[in-house]
């Protein structure tokens, strides 16, 4: 498709649904109300939005959405560190059954015993799964879930009278942006740990880095090398002599499920990804959900309400004095809570032991593979394995070509699939991360690892191919200079005519 | 015949034990185990968790889930009376099909090329809000309208410097809650009634950042001061942040075009289904300001041309601003937030087009105003408010003997829900929350009051 | 997408979904009911159906659709003849419902009366549109619709005893050809009206044609060619004069609903197809649904059950002495039947008004446009507006460039749209038919024309583009032979094995 | 700002006031009347239509058929056990999912380059159902099982140029109904008991085109006699046509297997839901013989090379027999029928597996023997013919005092639905027919016969 924008379709008149007009009753009754407002405060012009009757509006959207590639539709390990794994398509079922989708949050709890016995089992089994006291499940995403284990961290601190002098975070360079971000935002000083010469993150400096001002470790384990770091008990330990917390960012939880816990490392919070280990479909970026685990010592911490079962009957707890308040509105992302449920419940936990090996199977099948590609070479921890993903290295390559990771990337998608080359941070030069999870059959990855070595022996027999790449994508090379331009850059419809085509609207 | 084969689960394919020896040996592994040889023993689980047994099937599952679901009441439109931060409105079947799509559900951060659509699809999401809320930016949603707000709030707070945030009027205790979570240390929230003179006493303690306030308040009350509480912060060097009700932007004026600069709400009313308030999503919109873009948090999608003429394509604009790009060192966070919401919210303004936002709106405000008039005219119940106009919220007082939950309960079990008591005290509460929309005919109304009569003495 | 045969993928083991299997407590009790068949009656081996995990299934299939050009997502006004109308997406929402989709026929009637009462009202409506006195909803489709009607007039005429003399039925050449076939397979004589030199089918030709052994007449008005035959009326009255019924074949409604009905001109007997007139999906060919509409003298031999309503509920009559008999099992395609009533509901009498103009309008509108194109022609009735359709000719195009109808619609289909090139009766030569409904948006029936404007460009100043079209379909020019070969012809992958690749299973 | 817009309906784009003035200028005409006026005054309907008012927006549609949705009842499967061709099986959600695509829910009848989806899922489907019915030719659905069970036995009839048709066991009488209407005039039916020697008896008097017969029969009786039935079919120089229940055949042996000439029956259990009877659809199977092939009316796909090596396309194979090729000399007729609940079925193959098969059929035998064992326990209540093995479908017999319509009554009261009446009479009948599946639990079926046994007396 040469899909237009929205703008340019229709015709005046055109209409895509009619809402309900006033029943003639009520306007007999009451009139028109706005009539009673300040003219200011009247709208005098309907918005300009498009016109276009309904199955125009559908069309144009299915084709968007043929132009998108979901991960149903492709072999989708490119996108290393996000967990692409099956959503199945049966839990979409449960949310979209009225019985979720139209539920209002101020229901009366009597009539909603079905969410809320299926949020408290689901706390109950990711207490389970990350062996911490209590879990909430309001956080909105991974990031969110983070702010919320900082902010917990913060009231802490701040209950203990500390938090003036405990204003640093430790994190790692290989932990989520986030963790730094959210850190720096709550008023955090942050202190980032390099990898050492393997890939670990360097346990001189966090020996360097703690002392009275620490308030908290952020860390990822395994980070987004797959290379787990096996002295996290220790770095916990320092941490904790200090007089800080430790918060494991379980991003990367899928390869180890079952395996090993927040607890036995001797966390104090964690948080798990919903949409990315438990299942839940990514949705193009969100809506997601984020589950915040903790120690019962934080746990009055925690957002409210809290799911609590009285011995007869669920009810919504929000009398929690010391909580850090709202995260977000209501009780969470309660269609991803039933979807990760309904995902756990069909597994169980032979079934979540099975996935998180078979992820890191195929994980390391991936890397056998792939390694034998010319030009890509695995940074840090030679011979060692991975756990749930590697993060590659095309140096060779572009020493080789001058063609860069990101090149590749568009040629990749030629062939149908994803290959993302955004990899924060900027340290493996021309990184490359392949994630295969548990989903993909043997099949899929040899296709995957296919479609890389024909990349890659393109790159070097048949480099312009490789350079203006993609060719068979939707769009051609997109211009990037004036996404910095504030003269040009145009972020709507109505930015674009005014300074782009110089219309006067 | 009856050889039992191995379940091999469906979710899990290379589970099959065939396949997965055969892994292992092009591997040159014996066992799975070697691959977690970095994970000491000490931080080994040394049993399997302690779950429930897995239910063995689709159908068993869906029999499970099913029998959880029918402990669910879903409530049809005309019987719910329940808003306040998130409605029951009419989403267009067109939207489920899209938003429904495994292309859209299931896609996450591909780039431009392989996911043009999704770019294309939220930069017109973009720019459909842009044209409701009569800004030229609008970023890419966020969680919800709690974070909407904070993250405004603290816009304004980098983009002027200073540290009081005057928040006005009735507002959500609960996103009130989350703005105070969000600013703790670095801003001091001041809360005033919705009252010029209130704000200018507040205003004139100095070093504020911004005014917030809301176009319809936590009452859905339209609050006619608006121009004047943009006009105050304006005085004292603050910026205007203004909360909307998206869908009462077909009928009323948007706060930009009375000199807000930020603008901010919740998507959910757009056709988005409210799931137990997992519908949320945020919005925020500016003028194409370089002082303001570059405080935004979120993703701002742009177009722009590509290798061949006349293609549009799309991007980031001004992605080192993001924490993506640049840790700690960008403008708070950004993650996975709400994008397939605004994917919706995108086709139902498209649905709706000007001519069905207006109506919207109109229909709103007068099913509001007729509910109001009839529930007035049940003895012992008033409006707190009744000379103000009012969009989906309002709010009554009981002047009789029963407290505002016994009344939500007798309602109840006529099968009506509302009449949510107000107030931090609830079980002394003598006031009630009410909402209707576009759903709610005469006759639902009707019904309500007639129950009224018969519930407060 | 270069999908393979779903027997290609996959690998032993896999599973993509587990069914439940008999509990325990169940095997204890009765063991293996198998065991005690005789051996002859038990399966020796598995059918050989590929294995597959459920995302690879999902997979295949989702890149299968894909490579399928829904009526959704192109403007479909190319398989003219076929009403590609817009099927309102709200619709399939309400047989998606479990209180339709699962519903059991079976159940006690105090359980299903919002369905039954839908059927009857279903059915009050058709009678208005149609002016019929009575109609059933049970056929699958129209072709189905057409049985049920021509099994009708044997049992009418069976009842006065007349079936053995009257033994012949005239149809039209531009009627459906299932109106021919149905006759034939009923026991009828076809007599095969031709159309006259205006595209109008010949009335000396009926005169000839009917007698005392003329049964009925089927016939479509206005036929495939879009011309409304003004003489509908007298073709009647002859049959009628001569003892013979009159079934309207009223597959070309749509662009006369509410402006002349079948009661009007006369007609015993007529029939809709409810996947075309009344919007429901056409499902790749069917689940469809036909009605079809008699006169009272005709109405008890209509399939049982009917629907009454007896004041108070409901109820199903199976009770019927001279009906036909079962069509198909139960009632009728319900979930079309669902369909189609809200779509008549969402419109009203002005709505369905406004469709058949708008209908028409979009197909005068389409063939202003496309009778200007190179090559192409209009065939009959010259000067008169066409109705919901118009059959063309690029017989002039193929005079001056050999290229056949079948190459431009080839060609079409690289632009991403419909072109039906199977339109019986092979009269028109090099026909082209093309319905546009009240579906398409002036912007869309711009752009079809353009696009038949760039083929046949291309035709004359391009041939070769056109002669190997498709260049842009997922796959290109098929070869013919093998499909009307016995020796390689393949309707199974079991029969390709063994026939084509040699291989003894 | 209140003025009133045209409310076009969002069905009819070009309905736009503007548009349609600017398009009959366009082709030159003053009003779309000018259209019609071949269409003679007499004929013209003088008045509008009487129909109900239109509901004006698509939440008012959804209001009115929720209502009358409301006033079905979806009856949880391990509540309802009834079946006798149209079955309650779990529909996997991929099948769904599929079905309910944009592209295979609207598509028509493309050609093949531009529709090949549509052309492989179909093949894939015959390549799949012929596998399970082990066959070589399986055809493009026709409308459900009576008109396979029809157009079988008409093939059969054309092949062999013979007029009766022996019909064995107990059939659906409704699919009697069916044939008897579709070969009217041309065959002659004769209705025999499961008996070898009344099917000899019956083949004696010669001109037999076919011997109809069943794997499992109306009652769900596995008819062990079905080998012999073929072969005396075969003796007497008929064709032997089977019906079967495909889901059985995970189980059973195919009859093909046994020497069935064609097979045919019913794929509503193949992921269909039963939609009130609306989700039948038939399948006719036979070896790629090519006088039968050339009986077939449906379409039949076809693999083929195209001009890039290595390439799969599809078309019609032999095209020529059907009547959209050349009308009444075709073999009987079609038409658009069921294609996508053949897609359906072949994703649901797809998804089963061979091993799925394999279960679903054992695990339905084995619910049925339990629910024959636990209801054949009630006092009152005996099985119709307890020493036969049956799958899915059952009939008990009751000896107290109570009508099989009494019983199912108090079931119903009871929330169970099941025990319809069996016979014309229905009033007086003492049989109920059952049936169960694989989504019943032992708890479903204890229920059911605790239930009997407070009932029946």
């Amino acid at each position: 498709w040469d899909e237009k924008l929205v703008f340019e379709l229709g015709a005046p008149g055109e209409r895509g649904v009619l809402p309900p007009l006033p029943e003639p009753a009520v306007t007999a009754a009451v009139g028109d109300p706005a009539e009673r407002l300040p003219a200011a405060l009247r709208r005098a012009t309907p918005p300009a939005l498009p016109e276009l009757g309904q199955q125009q509006v559908l069309r144009h959207y299915l084709r968007l959405s043929q132009e998108n590639l979901g991960a149903d539709l492709n072999v989708d390990v490119g996108q290393g560190t996000c967990t692409m794994k099956y959503s199945p398509k049966v839990n979409d079922t449960f949310v979209r059954d009225p019985r979720i989708a139209a539920l209002h949050p101020a229901q009366d709890p009597s009539t909603v015993q079905g969410v809320l016995e299926l949020v408290h089992r689901l706390e109950q089994l990711l207490k389970e799964v990350s062996g911490m006291d209590r879990v909430s499940l309001q956080p909105g995403a991974g990031s969110a879930a983070i702010w919320t284990n900082v902010s917990v961290i913060r009231a802490h601190h701040a209950a203990r009278g500390e938090l003036e002098q405990r204003d640093e975070i430790i994190t790692t360079a290989f932990s989520h942006p986030s963790n730094a971000a959210c850190a720096k935002t709550a008023g955090f000083r942050v202190i980032t740990l390099h990898p050492d010469a393997d890939g670990y993150p360097d346990i001189e400096a966090l020996r360097a880095a703690v002392g009275p001002r620490t308030a908290a470790l952020l860390i990822t384990n395994p980070e987004d090398t797959g290379i787990y770091n096996p002295r996290i008990a220790e770095f916990v330990r320092i941490v904790h002599e200090a007089g800080g917390l430790c918060a494991y960012d379980q991003a990367n939880a899928n390869g180890i499920l079952g395996i090993t816990r927040a607890r036995e490392a001797g966390f104090d919070l964690c948080h798990f990804n919903l949409h990315k280990t438990f299942s839940t479909p990514h949705a193009c970026g969100g809506p997601a959900a984020g589950a915040c685990g903790v120690t019962a010592e934080l746990a009055p911490y925690l957002p409210r309400p809290t799911v609590e079962f009285d011995g007869e009957r669920y009810v919504l707890d929000d009398d929690r004095p010391d909580s850090v308040g709202k995260i977000r509105p209501y009780l969470g992302v309660v269609p991803n809570l039933v979807r990760a449920y309904a995902w756990i419940t069909a597994l169980g936990a032979e079934g979540l032991r099975e996935a998180a090996e078979t992820a890191v199977l195929n994980n390391n099948y991936l890397l056998h593979r792939v390694r034998r590609i010319r030009g890509v070479s695995v940074p840090y921890a030679e011979g060692r394995p991975r756990v749930e993903q590697v993060r590659y290295s095309w140096q060779q390559l572009n020493e080789d070509t001058g063609l860069h990771s990101e090149d590749l990337g568009y040629r990749a998608a030629d062939f149908g699939t994803h290959y993302w080359t955004s990899h924060h941070p900027y340290v493996v030069p021309e990184p490359m991360t392949l994630e295969p999870t548990e989903s993909y059959s043997r099949a899929d990855l040899d296709e995957y690892a296919a479609i890389l070595a024909e990349v890659a022996r393109e790159a070097y027999e048949d480099p312009e191919t490789v350079r203006t790449a993609p060719h068979n994508s939707t769009v051609h090379r997109i211009r990037h200079e004036p996404l910095d331009d504030p003269a040009v850059w145009a972020v709507s419809w109505r930015a674009y005519r005014r300074k782009v085509l110089g219309e006067r609207p | 015949m009856s050889t039992r084969v191995p379940r091999t689960h469906p979710y899990i394919p290379n589970s099959a034990p065939q396949v997965r020896k055969a892994m292992l040996a092009e591997v040159g592994a014996q066992d799975v185990e070697e691959f977690y040889a970095d994970i000491p023993a000490a931080l080994r689980l040394d049993r399997p968790l302690r779950l429930p047994e897995p239910l063995g099937s689709e159908a068993r599952l869906v029999a499970h889930m099913e029998e959880l679901l029918s402990r669910n009441t879903a409530v049809p439109p005309g019987r719910s009376f329940l808003g306040a931060g998130c409605y029951r409105h009419h989403v267009p079947a067109v939207v489920d099909e899209i938003v429904n799509r495994s292309e859209f559900l299931t896609a996450y951060a591909g780039e431009p090329y392989e996911d043009h659509g999704r770019f294309q699809a939220l930069w017109e999401y973009q720019s459909l809000m842009a044209e409701l809320l009569a800004v030229d930016v609008v970023n890419v949603p966020t969680y919800d309208g709690f974070q909407a707000a904070a993250t405004a709030l603290r816009m304004a707070g980098r983009a002027t410097g200073r540290r009081r945030l005057v928040l006005v009027g009735a507002i959500d205790p609960d996103r009130i809650s989350r703005i105070r979570d969000y600013v703790r240390g670095v801003h001091e929230l001041v809360l005033v009634p919705a009252d010029p003179a209130a704000v200018r006493a507040a205003l004139a303690e100095g070093d504020a950042a911004a005014v917030y306030a809301q176009l319809t308040d936590h009452d859905g009350r339209v609050d006619q001061e608006l121009p004047q509480y943009i006009e105050l912060a304006h005085q004292a060097g603050a910026l205007a942040v203004a909360h909307v009700h998206p869908l009462s932007l077909g009928a009323l004026t948007p706060p930009a075009e009375l000199g807000a600069d930020l603008t901010c709400g919740d998507l959910q009313p757009l056709g988005i289904h409210p799931s137990y308030g997992g519908g949320n999503a945020g919005f925020i919109g500016s003028a194409d300001d370089e002082r303001l873009v570059a405080e935004y948090p979120s993703r701002l999608f742009g177009l722009v041309p590509t290798d061949v003429p006349g293609e549009y394509g799309f991007g980031d604009v001004a992605y080192e601003r993001t924490s993506f790009a640049v840790r700690e060192e960008g403008k708070e966070w950004v993650g996975t937030a709400a994008a397939l919401h605004g994917i919706a919210a995108g086709v139902y303004l498209t649905l709706m087009g000007p001519h069905g936002m207006r109506e919207i709106g109109a229909t709103i405000l007068a099913n509001t105003a007729y509910a109001r008039q009839r529930l007035a005219e049940v003895p012992g119940v008033e409006l707190a408010d009744p000379r103000a106009v009012h969009f989906a919220d309002f709010t009554v007082r009981y002047t009789g003997e029963r407290t505002a939950a016994e009344i939500a309960e007798a309602l109840l079990a006529r099968g009506l829900h509302g009449g949510t008591p107000v107030g931090a005290d609830e079980a002394g509460a003598r006031e009630g929350r009410y909402c209707v929309t576009e759903l709610h005919t005469r006759a639902d109304i009707d019904r309500l009051a007639d129950a009224l009569e018969e519930i407060v003495k």
